[in-house]
């Protein structure tokens, strides 16, 4: 492998890294609160894309982003007031298996609706310009999607280390029970969770469908997937873990696929699972929790 | 308790049990004799709980050894990151690594309780007590499966028929076990144990949340199984009235550590255990 | 399942079960009039396998594993290989050719009769699926819940990779799937010609199912049930929560792949694609409707729902004209949202699906007319909530 | 609450079933003689787009020849239509339910791995189905009930591979999907004719289905710097591909089969598309075979005629796959006029003997039920539309 060949993987690599890591912290900080898998988040992640191919249809892209992520963080915060709240209450196994069903609802939905026919994403033409770096060429967006995903994750630790709203959310993930009685509110607390969830996923979904041009029903199920795994690589609950895991897989599974294994460049994600689960259940990053007898 | 009798049942050496930082029991070490009542207590967090937990499998002592019956069923030292940690003492003098899971301290004849009751809920009484009895099924997968140890089923469930009428719920065995009023279902938890045929058993807080009627009701029940099953007791409690009533000797523990230990006059007159009670007075 | 003092009334089931086998008898018969109902009977019946496994594994020891595509395609593909003929092999491996070991095994197979070789691909393929899970459950079986369901599922996502992998070319046939299956009749050549296409998959599905049943009603279903409701509590009862485990993931995966052959058998040629996670999530809708921890409601579902899907509600899929005037909401994909709000119905609504944690008795049945009337008179009783099995 | 969300679910059930009862009741209701003939082809999926297209053709030869006449009796011709989903799945149960409504006789479908799916069950009820643009050699062999209009992939793989070499391509890459039988199998079939005939395969890569990041298979292409480049894939694929492998900044040829001849690529690959060369059945522009030219033109006129037809299909343009509906669905009213009844034997029979001009050339079946065809056209992309380059034979 040349040293380009190398540089342009590296550069997919961690592209494709940013991505996910914005997706992964989506489900890191929903599983933090409410202790599940929100299986619909990959969904949400995919009914982004569309928005955008209709909030493009008819205004510019300036405009068109910003109404794109309200549009998400209205569709997430829905999810969570009618398939989760209700069920507050009820085993976790129950919590799991209706965010399937949301997950399988919006599928279909999205299938009934824009066909499972891809459809082609809008370009924003500032991000689709095409760099030429020496040998290496690449489009702008490809060399966005890392840097503003370290800058919104350094706004969201900022947000959850220094605000009062942030400590109710690290209050409410270290203890539910207690921090009820401490007043949160916690119906607040699990809106927000999902409001800064669907907003990294909203962004996460511009940067990599501009980079994919395409939009499915099923284009999220995959990414998703991998990109709760790559929460549950960095540290479950935890932020930075998720954006660590997020590269991790995203350049790992770019290799893979360079060094002719896209076979089997899926499979290891889930390979890197199970390792991770058995031998370090933590995460990377994680804290250490001991069940309680 | 007469003193010819003093036959060790449960020895704990040494054991100290941190959590990270923490330490939660620290060089606790106690015996527990044949046909004794012995009560552990100490105001919360004390450690009681973990105690329990190490001697029943659930934990690994970080550090010292348990035995039951003379033979060493749990035994650990600091290892790994605990090493450099290590907060307790007798460091060095364990060096045995026995962690069984706490299915085999059971079928050892250990059975205990919790402290928030925890029964099949969605299940009968009765299927909670023949529970207990699958452990010393003799069949194997394929032969019950296919139900071909009708004979072995059938003593199981005569036995734990049995079993519900000395504790007087058989009339209830086709409840399911979460409908029954509270009191009913601490004690259908100790019938659930009791149905494990133990010789020691571990009571974590039987009386909790229980008015002076239905805790002196539980007093009675609790020395009348000693007599019907001929077993040792080992208990955590909180009411005092009853620790004091039926203990043949407590132990208290505070922080971890023991504070004190004799019997109920001469605990209840220990200025150790007067200030570490200062005002949980009962 | 609760030892309920019910009569059981034997006589009913036995009428009811010759009554079955007549009626399906007499549509095996008059297959080419009733061709939709029989291909919807048979994939019911393979539905009912996977769903009571997932039951049995979901519902009764409280693991929730999304595996099932994964072991279902296990169980095809080896299913398969056994029964492909082997003349047709060439033809059916047309790019790389059989592996020779393979080939040598199915020419030496070929002295039995091809009813028996079928039957040892079923067989084979449920084994193999239990040897997986047996090995796969040791690390991943101690996981909590939902990590169980992620790693699961992503074993299933594996199996997949592997199973459409160039290397896997002279086994699997990787990309291009395997055909030339031989469907339910064939190899039955000692009954009339056609006979078997209903009787096979029902039978094979008794035999399942049944096996599935004595073992929830011996002690070991007992102990499942314990770790569902308590795994500490059912440890402190001398239960073995690993091995325990094991059994239940070693049973459910075994019988998960005979579907999956049966599934082979039924489609008539397969590739790794049909094993995709939504045939997971389509075996879930049918246990969450038919009940967590239902038997009788798994089956009832598995019936209902195939029915439904596949049959009854397909005229949402076309487009509705009633006096001239087109209904806008009809056309293809209706019937899946239809389907995806039913999940969401029952899950937020109904949790306990149709027969919650209940099993059908004929007491039941012969006293409902009664009970319906009190019901009535007394106005609804709200039984608990869902099971809590966290 | 719950009883009445209940009741209100049972009555929903209900009512579906009354409509469920009702539309087929009315089926049986007419006493007009009718011959049925199964349309089975995906309008949904991953090959939804081509498979209208297809059912697009079909339509209009069902307009065209609305009846035929056996014995002195005009029979009407019915077109029963099934979505397969391109999915093996469903494919079963859909072919399952065209063969409860008793058809005479099958066409279909766009996608092999359907076709396969359900040739065992068109073989087990002995009903014949005539294929129209599924290519895998799989679909006939050994299947005495399949047939097919088009040619197959062998002779498509061969046909791209002596282009390549005739425009000078010395090194070549192949990039396949896995888990797709067209697409592995023609890439495997071009592989093996570009070597024979002295061309290099200088890249082998692979994708996985739903993959819609090529990037890294390509930055390793862009390494091995062919000439040429042949992904055959499915629509929704080929922009992605495309696109990126511009992004790259590869400027080799891109190449594929028949699938590619769908405007949806252009649509979405916009400028990147231009260029790229696939091989296909038929062009609307070849005006020297006057049945098709007569279709072109009858077949837009149908297009203009149905606004929603229209927009589905992409625009006016005529798909290579709505030509081979067309000549399918005409194969088939010849066999049932051969054969003189509606009986599915006898029109198997009758198609072993068919020949007919169609509208992609001659159409006469082999031993294998496949149509013998020897000449493949070959569009490329220029100025946003297909435009025909030439017709490779192969002898």
């Amino acid at each position: 492998m040349s040293l380009t060949t190398f540089i342009q993987h590296i550069l997919t690599g961690v592209s494709l890294g940013g991505a996910y890591a914005l997706i992964a912290i989506g489900y890191t900080l929903v599983y933090g609160i409410l202790l599940l898998i929100n299986f619909a988040h990959s969904d949400i992640f995919m009914m982004a894309g569309y928005f955008m191919i209709f909030a493009m249809a008819t205004m510019p892209w300036p405009i068109a982003i910003p109404v794109v992520i309200v549009a998400t963080v209205i569709l997430g915060v829905l999810i969570e007031k009618a398939a989760y709240k209700p069920l507050r209450s009820a085993p976790r196994m129950s919590i799991m298996i209706s965010s399937i069903g949301v997950s399988y609802l919006l599928q279909n939905l999205a299938t009934y609706l824009f066909s499972a026919l891809p459809k082609g994403y809008p370009t924003i033409a500032p991000l689709k310009k095409v760099f030429q770096l020496g040998p290496v060429s690449a489009s702008l967006v490809t060399f966005l999607t890392p840097v503003l995903t370290l800058i919104l994750v350094f706004i969201l630790m900022y947000l959850i280390n220094h605000t009062k709203l942030g400590m109710a959310m690290r209050a409410v993930s270290k203890d539910y029970d207690t921090s009820k009685l401490m007043g949160i509110k916690i119906n607040q607390i699990i809106s927000l969770t999902f409001v800064i969830g669907s907003t990294m996923a909203a962004i996460g979904s511009i940067l990599y469908f501009t980079d994919r041009m395409s939009v499915t029903p099923f284009s999220g199920t995959l990414p998703g997937l991998k990109c709760f795994v790559a929460a549950v690589l960095g540290g479950i609950g935890s932020v930075p873990g998720a954006v660590l895991g997020g590269f991790i897989i995203g350049i790992s599974e770019t290799f893979l696929t360079a060094l002719g294994y896209s076979t089997y460049s899926d499979a290891f994600t889930f390979m890197l699972l199970i390792l991770i689960l058995i031998f370090r259940p933590t995460g990377l990053i994680g804290e250490t929790v001991t069940d309680k007898v | 308790m007469t003193e010819q009798t003093l036959v060790p049942v449960l020895e704990l050496k040494d054991i100290t049990m941190q959590f990270g930082g923490v330490v939660a029991v620290d060089n606790l070490s106690l015996q527990v004799h044949r046909g004794e009542i012995v009560a552990l207590i100490g105001p919360n967090g004390a450690g009681k709980t973990t105690a329990f937990n190490v001697v029943t499998g659930v934990y690994a002592p970080t550090n010292g050894q348990v035995q039951f019956k003379g033979q060493t069923i749990a035994e650990n030292f600091p290892r790994g990151k605990m090493e450099t940690l290590y907060a307790g003492q007798n460091k060095g003098v364990y060096t045995a690594k026995v962690w069984p899971t706490p299915d085999l301290i059971t079928k050892k004849g250990i059975a205990r309780t919790f402290q928030n009751i925890r029964l099949f809920k969605n299940m009968t009484v009765f299927e909670n007590v023949l529970i207990a009895k699958h452990m010393n099924m003799k069949a194997g997968f394929f032969s019950a499966a296919f139900h071909l140890n009708g004979r072995e089923e059938e003593q199981m469930r005569q036995e734990s028929l049995k079993l519900l009428e000395m504790v007087n719920l058989l009339d209830l065995k086709d409840e399911i076990a979460d409908n029954l009023p509270y009191g009913k279902q601490r004690r259908l938890e100790i019938a659930r144990a009791l149905a494990t045929a133990p010789d020691l058993l571990l009571l974590d807080e039987p009386a909790a949340g229980m008015n002076p009627q239905e805790t002196h009701a539980l007093t009675a029940f609790i020395r009348q199984i000693k007599k019907d099953f001929d077993l040792t007791i080992l208990m955590i409690e909180h009411h005092m009235n009853l620790v004091m009533d039926i203990s043949d000797r407590i132990y208290v523990i505070d922080f971890g550590e023991l504070i004190a230990t004799g019997t109920p006059e001469q605990v209840q007159n220990d200025p150790a255990v007067i200030a570490a009670y200062l005002g949980v007075d009962e | 399942m609760k030892l309920n003092n019910k009569k059981t009334y034997p006589m009913l089931s036995i009428a009811a079960l010759v009554v079955l086998a007549v009626l399906l008898i007499l549509l095996e018969i008059n297959k080419n009039t009733f061709g939709m109902a029989v291909s919807i009977l048979q994939k019911s019946a393979i539905l009912a396998i996977v769903a009571v496994s997932m039951n049995l594994l979901n519902g009764f020891t409280g693991l929730f594993s999304l595996g099932q595509a994964g072991f279902m395609a296990i169980g095809a593909y080896v299913t398969a290989i056994f029964s492909i003929p082997t003349e047709t092999i060439d033809s059916v491996y047309y790019t790389g050719g059989l592996a020779p070991w393979l080939k040598a095994m199915k020419v030496g197979l070929d002295v039995l009769p091809g009813f028996l070789q079928i039957s040892l691909g079923i067989l084979a393929g449920g084994l193999v699926a239990a040897v997986f899970a047996a090995l796969i459950g040791i690390p991943v079986l101690r996981l909590k819940s939902d990590y169980l369901a992620i790693a699961t599922l992503g074993f299933s996502e594996i199996i997949r990779a592997i199973i459409s992998s160039p290397q896997m070319d002279k086994i699997t046939n990787g990309s291009y799937g395997l055909k030339n299956i031989p469907g339910f009749a064939l190899g039955l050549d000692f009954l009339p010609a056609g006979i078997g296409t209903l009787l096979v998959p029902f039978s094979v599905a008794g035999l399942c199912i049944g096996f599935m049943v004595l073992v929830i009603r011996s002690s070991y279903g007992r102990a499942f049930m314990a770790i569902r409701e308590d795994g500490v509590a059912a440890e402190a009862m001398g239960i073995n929560l690993l091995k325990h485990k094991e059994i239940s993931f070693i049973i459910s995966s075994f019988f998960t792949a005979v579907a999956g052959g049966l599934l082979a058998m039924f489609m008539r040629s397969i590739e790794a694609r049909t094993f995709q996670i939504t045939l997971t999530y389509d075996i879930l809708l049918i246990v969450v409707i038919g009940g967590l921890g239902s038997i009788t409601g798994s089956i009832l579902s598995a019936f209902l729902v195939t029915a439904a899907k596949e049959w009854w509600l397909r005229f949402f899929d076309t487009p509705l004209v009633i006096g001239g005037v087109t209904i806008p909401l009809f056309r293809t994909g209706f019937r899946m949202v239809i389907f995806s709000l039913l999940l969401m119905l029952v899950v937020l609504f109904f949790r306990r699906g149709l027969m919650g944690n209940r099993e059908f008795a004929w007491a039941d049945l012969l006293s409902w007319p009664r009970n319906l009337s009190k019901k009535a008179s007394s106005g609804p009783k709200t039984g608990k909530g869902g099971k809590k099995n966290d | 609450m719950k009883k009445s969300l209940a009741l209100l679910l049972v009555l929903t059930l209900m009512l579906a079933l009354l409509a469920g009862c009702a539309s087929t009741g009315n089926a049986g209701a007419s006493d007009e003689k009718v011959i049925k003939i199964g349309v089975f082809e995906p309008v949904t999926g991953e090959n939804g787009g081509g498979g209208f297209q297809e059912v697009l053709g079909m339509r209009y030869a069902n307009t065209k020849v609305p009846t035929v006449d056996l014995g002195g009796v005009t029979y009407k011709i019915e077109l029963v239509e099934v979505d397969n989903k391109s999915d093996k799945t469903e494919a079963v149960t859909a072919a399952q339910s065209l063969m409860s409504s008793k058809v005479a006789v099958v066409l279909g479908s766009y996608g092999s791995g359907v076709s396969i799916a359900a040739g065992e069950i068109f073989k087990e009820n002995k009903i014949p189905a005539i294929g129209a643009s599924c290519t895998n050699p799989q679909v006939t062999l050994g299947n005495d009930y399949y047939f097919r209009v088009c040619f197959l992939d062998p002779f498509q793989g061969t046909v791209m591979a002596n282009f390549a070499l005739e425009s000078g391509a010395k090194n070549a890459a192949v990039i396949t999907q896995l888990g797709d039988d067209y697409s592995s199998g023609l890439g495997n079939f071009f592989l093996k004719a570009y070597e024979e005939k002295g061309g290099t395969i200088v890249a082998q890569e692979q994708f996985q289905t739903n993959q819609t990041d090529f990037k890294a298979i390509l930055t390793n292409v862009k390494a091995a710097n062919p000439d040429f480049i042949f992904a055959p894939s499915s629509i929704a694929t080929a922009p992605l591909l495309i696109k990126q492998a511009r992004e790259l900044g590869i400027t080799a040829t891109i190449a594929a089969g028949d699938t590619w001849e769908n405007t949806s690529i252009i649509d979405n690959a916009g400028a990147d598309a231009e260029g790229v060369v696939l091989s296909t059945f038929f062009d609307e522009n070849d005006t020297a075979n006057p049945v098709a030219a007569e279709f072109v033109k009858g077949f837009k006129e149908y297009l203009k005629a149905n606004p929603d037809s229209l927009s589905k299909n992409g625009g006016e343009g005529v798909a290579a796959v709505s030509a081979l509906g067309y000549d399918a669905y005409m194969s088939a009213i010849e066999a049932i006029k051969a054969a003189g009844k509606a009986d599915p034997e006898a029109i198997r029979e009758a198609l072993t003997k068919v020949t007919y001009t169609g509208v992609t050339g001659s159409i006469a079946f082999d031993e294998n039920g496949d149509a013998k065809k020897d000449m493949a056209y070959i569009k490329t992309i220029k100025d946003g539309k297909f435009q025909f380059l030439k017709t490779v034979k192969v002898g």
